[in-house]
């Protein structure tokens, strides 16, 4: 401890008068993935634009009000509600305070006339299609696997559209292929017991490996940690994809066993609408959908496995993109 | 000092009331299987496999018609249910492997029977199951000594939790698992001697320490976990996993090679450990002290052995022993800490103390129950059986409360257990 | 002293080897006899202790002892700084926030403070209850989880004018929770399982329950796509806002009032307590006299749950959209800290019920402030270990031991010397 | 071995259990030390066994001062104790208990149980105990458990045996062969304390005796002082423990016994085919070394046990199957033979166990509330009656001393309409002074025409009390006799012997 002092005064971009705060859904920022890609738009809004900003993380349900009612006190200008739960304490929120301006992620408006919501939604069927048709294509076993962190809506989407790209491939190319964890017909699946149950995910990824599963889809936020260790544990040649962020990137140490990552592209989007009203935009409570066509979802690039998908297999991945965005395929059927 | 001394005279045993609830259980549970899996079952194959196909010794696939095996294990399971009555009528007490016979055999019906038109892994039916067990089992060998030194344990899930966070904490800073492993060791341990202090020092009860202490361990590791390993968790809790030790020759036995002989040192000391504490606790010295400190300890006392030493010991190292089961989530599982992610265990462990009726073995066995049942629920769910994953997930709880009111009931545990020792 | 030999026979109430009542009477004499300067003292220490781990954890404190022996000051201002933030913090959330615009900016923590007191301090007296008959319910989430779907079901099924509407939701809550409470104490009673266990296990059970029932038409949000959560309640069956659309705080903390007089009556005041505080304190004696000990178990366990249920009626009915299997927010098992602070007294317990009502209202706000709210957690499970020892805060303050200062033995000793009492 | 206590001092609180004791013991002598109850015989002991830890005083053995942190150093140094109240671990075999603190082992670690069989084995044998190494100490009748208690001091090699009243629990046979067994070892130079207050035994065994009384020595006697002389030191004053009564006044058979068998949940029958009758204004006393079915009688009659067949009717009314709460409106008053767990709560206040028994409506309740001024008014009015000597009816009951503890019960049972009383062990405990209350009480009870049963071990109580004793040994009973039999007979059936 006899290190010198540092100098006094240093601080970081020039700041603005502009405070953004967010809100997370039960569980913490750092969740390599959901909430942490959200959160990364706040902080490269606060190093690029020198916005204030300001978080809290709901412990429960419980909390979603008490924390927007506190961002709403500490003046803030905007304010991000991160996840699908907070729909109901977001929309009364925003009833109840017309001055502030809120951000739903996930979530939609309730009320027609609220005019200070803006929902920033995925059409996660979307790239998760490509990603099914990319695991059946990968799959030397053709069985592959998928698991979500809840039975909600917001992880379904992601397994739909999955499970129909893979029988996409199946119906092509006459090769039958087995999707473990999900059938949307019956609606019935895996799923954990919530986003931190890492137990939970490690066994359903095991126990899909031990079906001769060897492509897994978690669709269960930071979970995918737990999926690598079965796959180490099996000592069996597996990849699994990525969701939300491209996990090769943000967490490298998994790099060799991501084929690729299912994006959702929510720091964009958060970044661009604090730019936006930075820069002195009036607000704009229109719904931003990330698709295909706007490049809001996507799939990553396949990293350490690029030389391991064929060309042939990326070209009908363009195909499919295309014709997803013509509106020619249907990702959910 | 009005004690009265109350001594039951000894008669020669006249009428042994006949306790039914055995055998109307597996009765009940014996025509369940033969009926609904059984006669009414799917007739559609079930593929058991038994070995990868990268095993050294591959045994073939077994296809078998649900049904069938269903028949015939249903017919085995009445016939184990008669015998149960038989003993019942002649005054006996079913024995204990009858029970663990019609346990293991209903199991291989039930799942047989979930398993028409898939696959049957046998290997990750009995590995995934030990692998769920194992932390419970470690909690519940805690319990079982606590109990049996006369220290009611409501803390193993404290423990569990202690054990987990600082084995992740530690191995990820030191780099280092074996000190991961240490220190999970010491994290159980001050956890117990918390435990142990409080109540045989400051005689409080113990069943609130545990009741508190849980909450404190929960609020000091979320407290860490969002104050410091949030921020920079590949250095503070990405500590990986402990490597798999596979057994020369034993791995390559089929079956028994995958279950028993490639596992993690924390599932190796596992194995140890169960017939270790049974051996100290009934075969040697200090079990026979130990075991006299929980059942009357005044006379443990008139006999020069220090009560309350002995159970700040025996507790305390009971303790490290929860604490390895802490390191077995992390460490043995998944690696990183997760919030709260003992998720109740050390509760299912307390059930397995008492529905193991105190003794290590039965204790584990229970244990192993529920890691089976919570295995379950993840090969119900794949082979797509529709039943509604809710009520499966309810299923090893319902388990556990059902053998805890229906099956055990009223037993005795050690005389002392859960009452201070107050010397004049 | 132990007898020598066991008592193998088996009485038909009681539970020969449920040497409850010596363990209890210890336990209970602890906690009911909590005095106010030790409470006091415990808190005052826990937040010591939490003020510890806020400097250390604090960023600019850990920058600054790098260099603390050439700029000392740095490290004591970082550390006083984060404190004061942090506990600044607290109160700005939970008591008065003067740094609010308006009246109702300022007062609003302090409402907060009582509408997330109201479930706790229920919920609390309900577990507080069970403790003093002597059986330890750590079911609290599950009858919490009870209370709240028997409440919601008929919110949002049942279509009835205000008043009746929401007084048959209330009664159908506290009668679901008090079913639930009911099956423990009859488990107990009639299997001798042991109530730990069973509570615990009916936890995970109801809490499976209600999300199954939640994915179905029973009592799913047709809205909510697939997530497991409740249609809003009816109108005509929310607790309405107590001081105006400014705060959330609604007639449930009045309803909690009540209940709190209730349990007063109850466990002072009438024949069914004085039988629930025998049969907690020595249910041999009781069972001699005649109380029916099984049959109390049970009643006892009903309204015991029914007072949980309370806690999930106000978590169910005191919002305007539907709830989810997580409506229990921790409170079950906050509640048995709560008890155990509170002495399972009515004033007790209410009191302490604030206080921790007071830490949840001032998390968020001390999360603005970059102080994990978890730090609360850690606090009261300090408070509640030291309030469980009291040598042990009296060793840490060098209070003398109360023995030699109860009035009582005053009395004695001075009638001792004029020889005796006569 | 010689021992020595000299000036020891212990306190409880308040209470001086042992003022300034001092005490020498000579190699080889059966030394016996007397006193009435409380006296703090066992206090002293437990001071000289490492316990109790003494305020004064020290311990002198063979002339060497010696210090003992705790029985371990006690047993070291040959002090071997048999407990007033067993120290047996009823689950352990005797062989386990016998090994226990001092284990054979192999290898220092893995106990060696064939060793410790084979010592029991031979101890038993020497002399002359028929005890199996192999049998669970629960299992064993009271006598026998005296005996493994022995053959755990003497598997240490005693050389200073302490037997605190070891024949409370024995038949006058078992008695006497306790004392051969005690001169036995006397002869082979063991010392040998022996406290008793019964002056029977003291005459036969002792070679010199010490008499305590309040916790002081209050006299050193020698074998041949006359027992009325013996009594009156132990007591302090001229004893007359005849209780005054008048011949009895006898009514109907209001209260019948007929058949009563109990069954434990392994089949044991703990209470065999009872049959008896006690007419209005009888007192009929059950005599009978402790555990001999006893307490389950009177817990069959009142409805707390189950396993129960046959029939018990009081004025008719059949109370088999019938609740607690039943018997006790039936008119039966219930004095329990451990008040401090079954008759008090000692947490409540002297007032508020006086409701116990009827905590539902008229008197003590309008509705569900309580009446307290009623239950004030009560409980000053029993507080006189029965001479209650407490600071105020608000103080907790477990503060009061065992005799007014006592007092309590009977202020509470007997102010209800009584049409039976059951009383155990009555005065279990209590002085001199509080003996003859409960007596007068219990005869008064009589005389106003109420059955009355009383159980007690004290052959004196019975002697004085009852009107009839019946014996009960093994869950039977034996006869049923006249008050005027004489000890020997009574004796007699009390070790199974039919009269
Ligand atoms: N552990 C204790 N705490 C408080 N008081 C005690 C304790 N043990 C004994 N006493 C009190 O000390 C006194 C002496 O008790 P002690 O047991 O030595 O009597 P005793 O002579 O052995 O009587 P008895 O013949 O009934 O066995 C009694 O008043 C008793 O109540
Ligand atoms: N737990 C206690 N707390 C305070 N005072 C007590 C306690 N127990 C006993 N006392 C007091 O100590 C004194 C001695 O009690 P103890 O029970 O030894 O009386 P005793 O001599 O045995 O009387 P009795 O013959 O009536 O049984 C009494 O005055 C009693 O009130
Ligand atoms: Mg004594
Ligand atoms: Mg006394």
């Amino acid at each position: 401890g006899c290190a010198a002092a540092p100098e006094e005064g240093e601080s970081g971009a020039e700041s603005v008068d502009y405070k953004a705060c967010a809100v997370s859904d039960e569980g913490s920022w750092n969740d390599k993935s959901f909430n942490e890609a959200a959160y990364a738009g706040l902080t490269k809004a606060e190093d690029e634009l020198g916005v204030e900003i300001a978080d809290a993380e709901s412990a429960s349900a419980d909390d979603f009000e008490p924390n927007l009612s506190n961002m709403i006190d500490a003046n803030c200008d905007i304010i991000f509600a991160v996840g699908f739960n907070l729909i109901d304490a977001v929309n009364a929120a925003a009833v109840a305070n017309p001055d502030n301006h809120f951000v739903t992620i996930d979530g939609y408006v309730a009320d027609e006339s609220t005019t200070n919501l803006k929902p920033i939604i995925y059409s996660m069927n979307e790239s998760s299609y490509l990603a099914g048709y990319l695991a059946a294509a990968y799959s030397t076993t053709k069985v592959i696997g998928t698991y979500g962190g809840l039975q909600i809506d917001a992880v379904t989407d992601f397994m739909t559209g999955y499970y129909y790209g893979a029988k996409a491939y199946e119906t092509e190319t006459g090769t039958p292929v087995t999707v473990l964890g999900w059938d949307p017909t019956a609606a019935t699946g895996q799923f954990t017991d919530g986003f931190g149950d890492s137990e939970g995910a490690k066994n359903i990824s095991a126990g899909q490996i031990a079906s001769d599963a060897d492509v897994i889809y978690p669709v269960a936020g930071g979970l995918f940690s737990a999926t690598s260790e079965a796959i180490n544990e099996s000592g069996k040649d597996v990849v699994f994809l990525g969701v939300d962020q491209d996990v090769a990137v943000t967490s490298p140490e998994y790099a060799d066993q991501v084929l690729t990552s299912v994006l959702k592209k929510m720091t964009d989007a958060v970044y661009d609408v604090i730019e936006e009203q930075v820069g002195g935009a009036t607000f704009d409570a229109t719904p931003y959908v990330g698709t295909l066509e706007n490049g809001g979802t996507g799939l990553a690039d396949f990293g350490t496995f690029d030389d391991k998908v064929s060309d042939e297999i990326k070209a009908k991945l363009e195909e499919l993109t295309a014709g997803i965005i013509d509106g020619s395929i249907d990702p959910l059927s | 000092m009005t004690a009265v001394i109350s001594t039951p005279v000894v008669h020669t045993v006249t009428e042994i009331p006949r306790k039914w609830k055995v055998s109307i259980v597996l009765g009940v549970l014996s025509v369940v299987a033969f009926v609904l899996f059984g006669l009414l079952g799917d007739a559609r194959e079930a593929l058991i496999v038994f070995s990868e196909t990268s095993d050294a010794i591959v045994l073939p696939n077994v296809p078998v018609t649900s049904k069938v095996l269903c028949i015939v294990v249903g017919i085995l399971l009445l016939a184990l249910a008669a015998v149960s009555f038989w003993y019942t009528v002649g005054r006996r007490t079913v024995p204990m492997w009858l029970i663990i016979a019609f346990t293991i055999l209903f199991l291989v019906s039930l799942v047989t029977f979930t398993g028409a038109g898939s696959k049957i892994p046998v290997v990750f039916l009995i590995s995934g199951s030990i692998a769920l067990a194992t932390p419970v089992i470690f909690g519940s060998l805690a319990g079982v000594i606590g109990e049996r030194v006369g220290v009611v344990n409501i803390a193993i899930e404290g423990q569990l939790l202690a054990g987990a966070f600082v084995s992740a904490v530690v191995a990820s800073i030191t780099d280092s698992l074996t000190l991961g492993l240490i220190a999970a060791l010491v994290g159980g341990a001050l956890v117990s001697m918390v435990l142990a202090a409080f109540s045989i020092k400051y005689l409080v009860d113990q069943i609130i320490v545990g009741v508190v202490l849980n909450a404190l361990v929960i609020g000091i590791t979320n407290f860490f976990y969002a104050a410091v390993l949030n921020d920079n968790s590949t250095e503070t809790n990405f500590p990986g996993t402990l490597p798999f030790l596979p057994i020369p020759v034993l791995s390559d036995i089929p079956v028994i090679g995958a279950v028993l002989f490639d596992q993690r040192i924390t599932t190796y000391i596992m194995f140890v450990l169960v017939p270790l504490v049974w051996f100290i606790l009934f075969k040697t010295k200090i079990g026979l002290r130990i075991r006299a400190v929980g059942e009357h300890p005044l006379a443990a006392d008139t006999v020069g052995i220090n009560v309350n030493r002995t159970r700040f010991w025996t507790v305390s190292i009971a303790g490290t022993i929860a604490g390895l089961g802490g390191a077995a989530l992390t460490l043995g599982s998944v690696g990183a800490f997760v919030r709260e992610m003992s998720a109740g265990q050390g509760f299912i462990a307390l059930a397995c103390v008492i529905l193991g009726r105190w003794n290590p073995w039965l204790a584990a066995l229970a244990a192993l129950l529920f890691g089976f049942s919570k295995n379950f629920r993840i090969f119900a769910g794949q082979t797509g059986a529709d039943i509604p994953p809710d009520l499966i997930a309810m299923v090893p709880y319902l388990v556990t409360l059902v053998a805890v009111a229906g099956l055990v009931g009223r037993v005795v545990g050690p005389a002392a257990a859960g009452k201070p020792y107050v010397k004049q | 002293m132990t007898d020598p030999t066991p008592d193998t026979l088996v009485k038909p109430a009681l539970d020969p080897d449920d040497q409850a009542p010596s363990r209890w009477t210890v336990a209970l004499r602890d906690i009911v006899s909590g005095s106010p300067l030790r409470t006091f003292l415990a808190i005052v220490l826990a937040f010591v202790v939490g003020a510890v781990l806020i400097v250390l954890t604090n960023e600019d404190f850990l920058e600054s002892v790098g260099y603390i022996f050439s700029r000392p000051s740095d490290a004591i201002s970082a550390a006083v700084s984060a404190v004061s933030e942090g506990y600044g913090a607290l109160f700005r959330g939970s008591i008065l926030n003067l740094e609010g615009n308006s009246f109702a900016q300022v007062v609003r923590p302090l409402t907060e403070t009582l509408r997330l007191a109201t479930p706790l301090i229920v919920a609390g007296l309900g577990i507080g209850l069970s403790f003093r008959v002597g059986m330890f319910n750590i079911g609290g989430q599950g009858q919490l989880l009870f209370g709240a779907g028997f409440a919601g079901f008929v919110s949002f099924q049942l279509h009835l004018p205000f008043p009746l509407h929401l007084l048959v939701a209330v009664i159908a809550g506290i009668g679901g929770a008090a079913a639930y409470g009911a099956l423990v104490g009859f488990l107990k009673a009639r299997t001798g399982a042991n109530e730990v266990i069973v509570t615990i296990m009916l936890n995970y059970i109801a809490f499976y329950l209600l999300t199954y029932l939640m994915r179905t038409p029973v009592m799913q949000d047709p809205t909510a796509g697939g997530t497991p959560k409740t249609p809003a309640p009816d109108v005509s069956a929310q607790l309405p806002l107590l001081f105006g659309d400014s705060f959330a705080l609604n007639w449930g903390f009045v309803l909690v009032i009540a209940a709190t007089v209730f349990f007063w009556w109850l466990m002072e005041r009438s024949t069914l307590g004085y039988r629930f505080r025998a049969v907690g304190l020595n249910p041999n004696a009781a069972l001699t006299a005649g109380i029916n000990v099984n049959r109390i178990y049970v009643v006892a366990m009903a309204i015991s749950a029914g007072f949980v249920g309370i806690a999930g009626v106000t978590q169910a009915l005191g919002r305007t959209s539907g709830f989810t299997p997580t409506v229990d927010a921790g409170i079950g098992f906050d509640a048995i800290t709560v008890a155990l602070l509170g002495g399972s007294s009515a004033g007790g317990v209410f009191l302490a019920g604030l206080l921790f009502g007071a830490m949840k209202a001032g998390g968020p706000s001390m999360q603005i402030a970059d102080v994990p709210p978890e730090l609360l957690g850690v606090v009261q499970g300090i408070i509640v270990l030291l309030i469980a020892a009291p040598p042990l805060v009296r060793a840490i303050f060098r209070l003398p031991s109360p023995s030699a200062r109860t009035a009582g033995d005053r009395a004695k000793r001075r009638s001792a010397k004029k020889g005796g009492v006569k | 071995m010689k021992l020595e206590l000299r000036g020891i001092t212990k306190r409880f609180g308040a209470l001086v259990a042992n003022d300034h004791i001092d005490l020498t013991v000579e190699p080889g002598e059966i030394h016996c030390l007397l006193g009435e109850n409380g006296a703090g015989k066992s206090t002293l002991m437990n001071v000289l066994y490492g316990l109790y830890r003494a305020d004064e005083g020290e311990i002198l053995l063979d002339d060497e001062p010696v210090r003992f942190h705790g029985p371990g150093d006690a047993l070291a140094a040959g002090i071997g104790m048999v407990h007033q109240h067993f120290m047996l671990i009823p689950v352990f075999t005797v062989a386990e208990n016998v090994m226990l603190g001092h284990e054979p082992t192999k290898g220092g670690v893995v106990l060696d149980l064939p060793a410790a069989r084979q010592l029991v084995a031979e101890i038993s044998q020497r002399f002359g105990f028929d005890i199996d190494p192999d049998d669970v100490v629960g299992d064993l009748p009271v006598g026998a458990q005296q005996r493994v208690e022995i053959i755990k001091a003497l598997a240490r090699d005693a050389k200073v045996l302490v037997l605190d009243e070891p024949t409370a629990v024995l038949t006058p046979q078992e008695t006497d062969e306790l004392m051969i067994i005690m001169k036995q070892l006397a002869t082979a130079g063991t010392s040998i304390v022996f406290i008793t207050h019964k002056l029977r035994e003291v005459k036969e065994v002792a070679d010199r005796i010490t008499v305590m009384r309040l916790g002081k020595v209050v006299a050193t006697a020698s074998p041949s002082s006359s027992t009325t002389e013996l009594a009156s030191l132990m007591v302090g004053r001229d004893v007359d423990l005849t209780v005054d009564k008048n011949p009895p006044t006898l009514g109907a058979e209001s209260f019948v016994v007929a058949g009563l068998t109990v069954l434990d949940s392994t089949g044991q029958r703990l209470l065999d085919d009872v049959t008896f009758t006690i007419r209005e204004g009888e007192i009929l006393a059950i005599a009978g070394v402790q555990g001999n079915g006893q307490t389950e009688l009177t817990e069959a009659i009142l409805g707390l046990r189950s396993g129960v067949k046959g029939s018990v009717t009081l004025d008719g009314k059949e109370l088999v199957g019938a609740s607690v709460r039943d018997s006790l409106d039936a008119g039966i008053g219930f004095v329990p033979e451990d008040r401090k767990k079954d008759g008090l709560v000692a947490e409540f206040s002297v007032a508020e166990n006086l409701m116990l028994d009827r905590s539902v409506g008229e008197p003590f309740a309008k509705g569900m509330n309580i009446r307290f001024d009623y239950l004030e008014e009560f409980a000053q009015k029993s507080i006189k009656e029965f001479d209650i000597r407490t600071q105020g009816s608000d103080t907790l009951a477990g503060r009061l001393s065992g005799g007014n503890q006592q007092k309590v019960v009977l202020a509470r049972e007997l102010s209800r309409e009584l049409r039976l009383l059951i009383a155990s062990q009555p005065t279990r405990g209590l002085d001199v002074g509080s003996i003859e209350f409960v007596h007068e009480r219990i005869v008064a009870t009589r005389d106003a025409g109420i059955p009355v049963l009383i159980v007690s071990t004290e052959l004196d109580e019975v002697l004085g009390l009852a009107d009839r004793i019946a014996v009960m040994y093994r869950g039977k009973i034996v006869g049923i006799v006249d008050a005027d039999a004489s000890r020997a007979q009574l004796g007699e059936m009390m070790a199974g012997i039919h009269a």
